[in-house]
């Protein structure tokens, strides 16, 4: 098996630091997601 | 499976037979009758008072879309000796329960006699129609229409006829065979009459027919025998060690027959057609009497009717209530014939009650601006009433609870409420209301109040009566939307 | 010479059948030594008793100044999911355990001495590779290069030779031969009585019970094995389950 | 263009709402159906999902449609039928899979008694099967704190997980952890399922769970690619899904496990990790 696919991302040597900023990042977007979603509709 | 509206014919013309003659077994006890869920359970109590001892199996608030029968529930079947359910597919689950608990009674389709919706797919187009439809006949009018079609087709006709079912067939000369099969167990009836004669059609015999069914000279027949057309009824007996009692028809010269029975040939049907030529093909009536509404039982067999293709809520219109009483008392009358008068005193006192209530909702539909009357409920379980007072019903969701609603659904609902500036959305009892809540936040329609559709409430709450339910959904829509 | 692990009166067995019962003996601190029986003598068993995986019946098994994580396990290679999807470098860092922990980052000197771990096993250029694509010999040479990495004072090794190439034994051995040289104690269980005498100073020879232990020369004789054989009979009972003689 | 996939998002709260409450199902519960297929447990999320129907049907009889109670019941017939499988497996020789299984039938079983008892003839299977178009704040909030959890309990644990997973043995031999992971993990599973019924029902939730990750498998090679591969394929299955039920008039939970479905199909085709096309083309010598 080569190398194809997604290249590798590396988890598994981060350390808990960079593991828990990424994983910031993603809550971050997900609750800006959340108040998009409960805005009330800009176009009707 | 037969079709179980025709049996229904049959028990309630027996029914009106035995009023005639009421020296049949005279029952101490009440008589045991299930109905299958709250709104029938209450009508049936109502007709039959403290003479039945009454099993309603989806008890107030429970939802029979999605009903799972218990054993008790079975028990109950199999102990009954009247079955009342309402038919058009509502109780999906109870085929499976009477076969299961040995059921020996008779069964009653409280639809019997009510004239369906058709269920087409957009529930928009649905509303509309009815609406429209509506306006051109006007209130009363429809209203009566309906109940005089009843009184022809219904049970009380039926009682006049010496004979319950009659079919002109075109035949060659030769044999054939008419079958009368156990169904579920037992023969529907242990015996009956019947007449052949040689006619051009039914009505032009039917007065012989019926003379020579009402004398008491008859000759008996049993299994094997042969029939003949002639000027003489046969008394056919049933062989009960046998699944399928079978008699010859002998013709002896090609022609029009008309053969009168004083039960539905149909209800003594388990998987064959009742009447058949010498190779075993089936032999349909060119005519038949009375001419019942499905025109596919002649022609495409005995299945599908009524497989989900009609709304099944039709209590929701109170003309149909009547007829749903009327289903109900002739039933009973027909269990326990030594009580039907008080089963007709009931019925009368309680479709006095119905045609009251009928007046008020009407007062109160009308109260309703005409633009104002779009109801937006959980599910579509409102056709009949849109149809009776003239009404447009919306719903995310589809005649049963069970569907579940498109992301397509749902938008258009939205749209339609935000086009018509609809005020309020009304939930319901039975059903998931999160949907509709949703749609009530984004639409900024009001949450109106809580119908009951498919089920009565508990005693404390606003609907624990069918008239109760009624009249709490009429006010409840009208005050909403009245405002 | 002080002794790194003392068996006392050791019984370990799963589900309260014993597959060593009453082990009574010391491993000398720094020693290597070979554990060898019959199948069915229970050497993995003792393994996993040393490990903490496997709790005595009976008895206990003592270390001398080791902590948990002073001892470094390799098990049989069914004990590793292959198909996961991790590279060689990926299992040969988590040999770091002991210094990243959970948390831990790896630093560029851990990166060093990665590499030179994985250089030591002869996998150089194989830092990318899936372990599921690796032979036999090359997933032995991945643990190597992870134990390496333990730093472990006493190395406990199952069956480390068994289906790998000559040439990867070879090397393995080496390595063996190496934490020797840097005064670790290293136990490893054997079947090949030719590696066992070439390589290792010490035997112990299990049949359930101690048969033998001491200098391999003494212990690795046709007469113990006959012994050995024969215990592990009588109290197996069929002979297929221990038909094959520690040789 | 705009029309057809933005439109309907400009338009409509529900379908916004009903989208990031499953790009929360996605970032939450795809990783741990990563976890659980690279474990050889996919079918423990089939049965948790059971596991954890009963608790909250009873939370449902006690409180009607409430979030939190029927979250509350999830939670804890989830978890202790996890516990009790996990500490049975511990203590005896019966594997994982046997004593899962006896658990969540004991727990389903319990549920369905205690549901007849209390009389109630509501359909529990169908109340509890949610739908995303009725996300109201509570629960799209709850949705996306349990995504939060669930991706920041991934990130601190991601290493003695991965061990837990690969390598077990290593694992207990060189740090207690391994006990506090697996039931973290298991912990996990339990949360993403309940929050997943809310939004699509017990059982999409485990499709949603473990079609991407099934589909992930053939786009990477590594742990980390295969968790961002199985959330795109969990995201875009969510936003095809959504704009099928809306342009197509189809319940929008069977459209969206569907489109992972056909991603899982796909990805089987022409994944290139060993997808059937890959394995079909040359390959060249990989030995030393």
């Amino acid at each position: 098996m080569n190398e194809s696919g997604i290249s590798s991302i590396r988890l598994l040597l981060l350390g808990a630091g960079p593991r828990l900023a990424g994983a910031a990042l993603v809550i971050a977007a997900l609750w800006a997601g959340f108040f998009w979603a409960i805005a009330t509709p800009g176009a009707l | 499976m037969f079709s179980r509206r025709l049996l229904l014919g049959s028990a309630t013309a027996l029914a009106a037979l035995s009023l005639s003659a009421p020296n049949l077994t005279q029952a101490d006890e009440p008589t045991r009758v299930v109905a299958t869920f709250s709104i029938l359970g209450d009508m049936v109590q109502r007709i039959g008072g403290e003479h039945i001892a009454l099993t309603t199996l989806v008890g107030p608030n429970g939802d029979a879309h999605v009903y799972q029968p218990s054993p008790a529930d079975a028990r109950a079947v199999s102990e009954a000796q009247v079955l009342i359910e309402n038919g058009l597919e509502f109780e999906g689950w109870l085929g499976r329960l009477v076969e299961a608990s040995d059921f020996s009674g008779v069964r009653v389709m409280a639809t019997d006699g009510v004239e369906p919706i058709a269920f087409d797919d957009g529930h928009d187009d649905h509303g509309e129609d009815k609406h429209d439809d509506h306006d051109d006949h006007g209130h009363d009018d429809h209203a009566e229409d309906k109940h005089d079609d009843h009184g022809h087709e219904g049970g009380h006709g039926h009682g006049a006829h010496a004979f319950e079912w009659a079919g002109l067939f075109e035949l060659e000369a030769g044999t054939y065979t008419w079958s009368f099969a156990k169904v579920g167990g037992d023969y529907a009836d242990p015996a009956m009459k019947m007449v052949i004669l040689s006619a051009d059609d039914i009505e032009a015999v039917e007065e012989t027919a019926e003379d020579l069914l009402e004398a008491d000279a008859s000759e008996t027949k049993t299994h094997g025998d042969a029939l003949a057309a002639k000027e003489a009824a046969y008394a056919l007996t049933f062989d009960a060690a046998k699944e399928v009692t079978t008699f010859t028809v002998t013709i002896a010269d090609a022609g029009k027959f008309a053969f009168f029975t004083e039960h539905m040939p149909f209800e003594f049907e388990a998987n064959e057609h009742f009447f058949k030529d010498a190779s075993g093909a089936d032999v349909e009536p060119i005519a038949q009497e009375p001419d019942v509404d499905h025109g596919d039982h002649g022609h495409g067999g005995h299945h599908g009717h009524d497989h989900g293709a009609f709304d099944p809520h039709a209590w929701q219109s109170l003309e149909n209530a009547v007829i749903y009483v009327d289903n109900v008392t002739e039933a009973l009358a027909k269990a326990d014939p030594a009580n039907a008068a008080s089963f007709y005193e009931n019925r009368a006192a309680y479709v006095a009650e119905i045609e009251a209530l009928q007046a008020d909702v009407v007062a109160m539909v009308a109260e309703i601006p005409e633009n104002k009357r779009t109801v937006v409920t959980s599910h579509d379980a409102f056709g009949y009433f849109a149809d009776s007072y003239g009404l447009t019903f919306a719903a995310p969701q589809g005649l049963s609870t069970e569907s579940e609603a498109s992301a397509k659904d749902v938008a258009e609902l939205i749209k339609q409420i935000r086009k018509e500036s609809i005020s309020a959305v009304f939930v319901e009892t039975i059903t998931d209301n999160r949907l509709l809540e949703q749609i009530a936040n984004e639409t900024g329609a009001a949450i109106g109040g809580t119908l009951y559709s498919d089920a009565l409430s508990d005693a404390d709450g606003p609907a624990p009566t069918y008239l109760d339910m009624m009249r709490h959904n009429a006010t409840t829509i009208s005050t909403a939307l009245g405002s | 010479m002080t002794a790194a692990v003392v068996f006392q009166d050791l019984t370990l067995g799963y589900e309260r059948l014993p597959a060593v019962q009453n082990l009574q003996t010391e491993i000398a601190d720094g020693s290597l030594t070979a554990i060898v029986g019959p199948n069915g003598a229970g050497k993995s068993t003792l393994l996993k008793g040393m490990t903490g995986a496997l709790a005595p019946l009976a008895g206990n098994v003592s270390f001398e100044a080791l902590r948990r994580d002073d001892i470094a396990y390799l098990p049989q290679q069914s004990d590793i999911d292959r198909s996961f999807p991790l590279t060689v470098m990926d299992l040969v860092a988590m040999g770091l355990w002991r210094e990243i922990g959970p948390f831990g980052r790896i630093s560029g000197r851990h990166q060093d001495r990665i590499a030179s771990a994985i250089a030591t096993v002869g996998l150089t250029g194989f830092e990318t590779r899936p372990i599921g694509s690796l032979s036999g010999g090359q997933m032995q040479r991945t643990l190597f290069a992870r134990l390496l990495l333990q730093d472990a004072r006493l190395v406990l090794l199952d069956e480390p030779f068994a289906a790998i190439d000559a040439k990867t034994m070879d090397d393995l051995i080496s390595v063996v031969r190496r934490w020797h040289g840097e005064g670790r104690t290293v136990l490893a269980v054997l079947h090949d009585a030719e590696t066992v005498s070439a390589h290792f100073p010490q035997t112990l020879m299990l049949a359930r019970e101690l048969v033998a232990h001491g200098p391999t020369e003494k212990v690795l004789t046709v007469e113990n094995q006959f012994r050995a054989r024969q215990k592990c009979e009588a109290c197996v009972g069929p002979t297929h389950t221990c038909g094959r003689a520690a040789a | 263009m705009w029309d057809l996939f933005f439109q309907p998002f400009a338009d409509f709260g529900f379908m916004r709402r009903a989208l990031m409450g499953c790009f929360a199902i996605s970032i939450g519960a795809t990783p741990v159906g990563v976890f659980l297929m690279l474990r050889r447990m996919s079918l423990t999320g089939d049965a948790m999902a059971h596991a954890i129907l009963p608790g909250a049907a009873v939370g449902f009889l006690v409180s009607g449609l409430s979030l939190g109670a029927m979250t509350i019941g999830g939670l804890i017939a989830g978890m202790a039928v996890a516990l009790l499988s996990g500490f049975v497996t511990r203590v005896t020789a019966l594997r994982e899979d046997a004593s899962l299984a006896a658990f969540y039938l004991i727990s389903l079983a319990l549920g369905v008694l205690i549901v007849s008892t209390r009389g109630s003839n509501v359909d529990l299977m169908h109340v509890l099967f949610g739908t995303v178009l009725a996300l109201d704040n509570a629960a799209l909030i709850l949705l996306c704190s349990i995504a939060s959890v669930s991706v920041l309990t991934l990130a601190v644990l991601f290493r003695p997980l991965v061990l837990e997973c690969a390598d077990p043995q290593f694992l207990r031999s060189v740090s207690g952890f391994s006990a506090v992971t697996h039931f973290t993990f298991l912990t996990l599973v339990v949360l993403n399922l309940v929050g997943g019924f809310h939004a699509l029902g017990t059982l999409m939730a485990v499709g949603i769970m473990i079609l991407p990750a099934a589909a992930a498998r053939f786009w990477a090679v590594s742990i980390g690619g295969m968790i961002a591969a199985a959330i795109a394929v969990a995201m875009l299955s969510s936003l095809i899904g959504l704009l099928l039920s809306y342009h197509y008039s189809l319940p929008s939970g069977p459209a969206i496990i569907l489109v992972a479905g056909v991603f899982y199909g796909v990805s089987l085709v022409a994944g290139p990790v060993g997808g059937l096309v890959a394995r079909g083309l040359p390959r060249r010598s990989l030995e030393i």
